[in-house]
């Protein structure tokens, strides 16, 4: 089973990002649960959410210890990088997490500069899925395809399709940033 | 014909109707009903049938009935 | 294949599909998605919502659609249901049916919004002034949530009494896939107002309440006898047996076939309906358990009092302890719960009873 | 020519109302109203807690007992499943404004289609004759013992006047039930609630102004002078808010 948590400041995408990650492991057959942080916390401050997926039972849908931490901006990384499981991985957001950085020797750590891919790209909006698909492309149990038609599908059923290509564009951007 | 008719055991004697009679047909019985009040009597010979008393009395004593037969049974 | 959908939608989507014809309440974090959702749901198939001006006006305005004989629902969280207790009280006074949902938020007084099961004794002793009970269900994920969502309105139509569906804030906001019910079309109530003097019963005054005692014991103890609802594993040769229910339950799972994998010998009850409570689950413990270890999201260990109540009346020749690992808020995770037993393994941990 | 009149069989019954008070005359219009308006087997009463409560006992007819000053609440439940039944709430003042103040106007504010029927006697009288919230300057009770301070209790507020100067409101009336003339005044205006409602005009509100000689300490007789004389200077009789057709009539 695999566990990310995907940290943030509010209406930096997170929650989508990680909800993308967690559709696209039920595209695939797999079971999956997303769990934010909520309440006073999505208004303003900090975002989070856990997501894990396997094809086991998931017993516990909450936080344990993250294969994975993607970290979207400063506090992020200094409240959950000590959390990671030993051997994981983490990515930052490069564009706003900077300069020197305390890193745990067993960690493999990604700098990802997503809002300036975005903006290359043309897509503004798309930092947190070029995220989303730079976690899905680091973790390898996904494929680009699967990792777009779950992705894709998810918004059309949101009623979102017609950011398809954009989404599209921003995917196959951060699948191969990483 | 109409009748005044009265269903006696319901009068707490407030007097509502007495005080509000035209024809001063209203009078107090001697005898108690069944929950300790004089109860109120109407004079058949002075009243006119207005249905005042029907009116302001708050416990459904009164009632008056267009209806030959029932006085001739009275 | 099963989309991901928020708790708090899907139990307001099933809700919908068991035949929720009106729908009133305040909102308050973290079940507010509840009444979102139905605000424009129940309107597009032709029943009724309405904002209520306070908690206090959304649960008696259930009460009244309750009592017409249609299924009515309110959701609340923590301060919320204190609210509504008075409301909940008459109810079930009237022996009406409804349910009321409670995303459990922590906390007392206004609280926090951490999830939490704080509200357990609240909720599995009644909660407002007098003698009764709800019929409490507390599901472990979102999909028990949804299937548990008609049984709930059958069981308080069956006995016509509350059912509480609590569960917790994070359930609410957690997202996993589900397979959504289907719609049912109940009928009105035979006993409901009609405006036909259908309905005999009448106020407070002349009332017999020695005569009312003894139905209500009867009908507690009948749905005691019937209802219990229980998932247990690994219980007939354990020598410890954890108790959970809700989001701590499901995780209490993992953690026994960890520690089965380990090769300690140790057994799960997770209560679905915690009132009544699941005595009957306590029966196919081994005879020879040596204690019951709740898990459970409140400060002060309150599951813990059921259980112990409970081996009471199982085990009666011999004192079967009973342990609470209390996480305060969340859901404990699966090292929560095997740190703890290797704590009560230790002597590290005073039993509770 | 004199009329036949009959107590409606929806509340011939005895009532436990003390001897003079008004809520029965209040009730038997009610009835009368309903029967004239063939609801008679399409009526639901949420019935508040109080005096008011004791019409549960003497009705046939569909009733509930609310919560104490809740009354509005259930009914805005009830009326929303049932939109066809006659809702009419029957409460006194303190349950309709002391408890239930918020209850009553948040259901005015949504000009819930319900009619309620406020009894205003200017005190509590289930519990003994405690100040309410329509307790006159001066006027003594048993937790206003040496006269009502309105400095420091308030001054006493008009409801129907209230909801028809600031809600959207169908009809708001107040009478009274000293007189015969009044008593029939009462019934137009009761009559009026209860065909706002059937017609879907939405919220309707009577409030009677009613003697309660038990905790007044007077006479039934006496009590309704004193309504005369005190209460209708502070309370005026009359409609508040007319129904949109007469308006137009």
């Amino acid at each position: 089973m695999r566990e990310i948590l995907y940290a943030g400041f509010g209406g930096q995408g997170v929650l989508t990002s990680g909800l993308v990650m967690s559709q696209v492991a039920v595209f695939k057959g797999q079971k999956a649960t997303w769990m934010p942080s909520y309440g006073s916390a999505m208004r303003g401050g900090t975002a989070n959410c856990t997501v894990k997926y396997g094809n086991d039972t998931i017993y516990n849908p909450g936080q344990e210890e993250p294969d994975l931490l993607l970290a979207m901006n400063g506090p992020s990384y200094q409240a959950f990088a000590g959390m990671v499981k030993l051997g994981g991985i983490i990515v930052i957001n490069s564009d706003i997490i900077s300069g020197e950085l305390d890193v745990r020797e067993d960690i493999t750590l990604h700098r990802v500069a997503c809002s300036t891919l975005a903006n290359e790209i043309d897509q503004p909006r798309g930092a947190n899925i070029i995220m989303a698909a730079a976690v899905i492309k680091l973790l390898n149990d996904f494929s680009l395809e699967d990792g777009i038609h779950g992705m894709n599908d998810m918004f059309e059923k949101k009623g979102k399709q017609k950011f398809e290509a954009g989404n599209t564009k921003s995917f196959e951007c951060g699948y191969n940033a990483v | 014909m109409e009748s005044i008719n009265l269903k006696s055991e319901r009068c707490k004697q407030c007097e509502l109707c007495f005080a509000h009679c035209p024809s001063d047909a209203i009078s107090f019985s001697n005898e108690l009903n069944k929950a300790g009040f004089n109860f109120a009597c109407v004079d058949e010979e002075k009243c006119i049938r207005c249905g005042i008393c029907y009116t302001m009395c708050p416990d459904g004593v009164y009632a008056i009935a267009i209806n030959p037969q029932a006085k001739g049974e009275q | 294949m099963a989309d991901m959908i928020k708790g708090n939608v899907a139990i307001a989507e099933a809700a919908v599909r068991a035949g929720v014809q009106f729908y009133a309440g305040y909102p308050i974090t973290p079940s507010t998605e509840i009444m979102e959702y139905l605000s424009g749901r129940l309107p597009e198939l032709g029943r009724s919502f309405v904002q209520a001006e306070s908690e206090v006006s959304g649960i008696n305005m259930v009460m009244g659609a309750a009592a017409c004989g249609f299924r009515a629902l309110t959701a609340s969280s923590g301060p919320g249901i204190s609210l509504k207790q008075e409301g909940i009280s008459c109810i079930s006074d009237e022996e009406l049916a409804c349910v009321v949902i409670n995303v459990v938020r922590y906390g007392n007084g206004l609280g926090t919004l951490y999830s939490s099961q704080c509200d357990y004794f609240r909720e599995t002793r009644g909660g407002g002034n007098g003698d009764y009970r709800c019929i409490v269900l507390t599901p472990e994920s979102i999909q028990e949530a949804v299937d548990l969502m008609a049984p709930a309105f059958e069981l308080a139509e069956k006995y016509r009494i509350v059912t509480v569906f609590m569960t917790e804030g994070a359930l609410g906001q957690m997202m996993e896939p589900c397979v959504l019910p289907d719609f049912i079309e109940p009928e009105r109530h035979s006993w409901a107002l009609n405006g036909k003097y259908t309905y005999k019963k009448i106020g407070i005054f002349d009332r017999n309440s020695m005569t009312e005692a003894v139905a209500l014991n009867e009908k507690h103890a009948l749905i005691k006898e019937n209802e219990q609802r229980w998932e247990s594993g690994h219980v007939e040769d354990a020598d410890y047996v954890f108790v959970a229910y809700g989001l701590p339950g499901r995780s209490v799972k993992g953690a026994v076939k960890e520690l089965r994998k380990e090769g300690h010998k140790v057994g799960f009850i997770r209560p679905i309906t915690t009132w009544p409570f699941p005595e009957n689950g306590f029966k196919e413990v081994n005879q020879n358990v040596k204690g019951f270890i709740t898990v459970e999201a409140s400060a002060t260990g309150q599951l813990v009092d059921d259980v112990a109540l409970t081996a009471k009346r199982v085990f009666r020749e011999r004192n079967v302890p009973a342990w609470s690992l209390c996480c305060v808020y969340g859901v404990p995770s699966l090292k929560f719960t095997k740190d703890g037993f290797a704590r009560i393994m230790n002597n590290e941990l005073k039993e509770a009873y | 020519m004199a009329k036949e009149r009959k107590v409606p069989a929806l509340i011939d019954n005895p009532m436990s109302f003390c001897a003079g008070c008004g809520h029965g005359i209040v009730i038997r219009l009610v009835a009368e109203c309903i029967e004239e308006l063939n609801q008679q087997d399409n009526i639901i009463f949420p019935i508040g807690v109080g005096c008011s409560s004791l019409l549960g006992g003497g009705m046939v007819a569909d009733r509930l007992h609310c919560p104490h000053g809740r009354a509005a609440s259930v009914a805005t439940g009830m009326k929303r499943v049932t939109p066809d039944t006659t809702i009419i709430t029957y409460q006194g003042d303190g349950d309709a404004y002391n408890i239930g103040i918020s209850e009553s106007l948040n259901a005015a504010y949504r000009n819930e289609n319900i009619t309620v029927i406020t009894i205003n006697n200017t005190n509590f009288g289930m519990t003994g004759g405690q100040m309410s919230w329509t307790s006159l300057p001066d006027q003594k009770t048993t937790t206003s013992p040496k006269g009502r301070d309105s400095g420091a209790t308030g001054l006493p507020f008009r409801f129907p006047e209230m909801v028809a100067g600031q809600f959207d409101v169908a009809y708001a009336a107040r009478g009274t039930v000293t007189s015969p003339k009044n008593v029939n005044k009462l019934k137009k205006y009761i009559k009026n609630g209860l065909e706002a409602q059937i017609n879907g005009e939405g919220y309707s509100i009577i409030e009677v102004l009613s003697p309660c000689p038990t905790n007044w300490g007077l006479n039934p007789v006496k009590a309704m002078e004193q309504i005369e004389e005190q209460l209708i200077p502070y309370y005026p009789l009359g409609v508040f808010k007319n129904r949109k057709e007469k308006q137009d009539a």
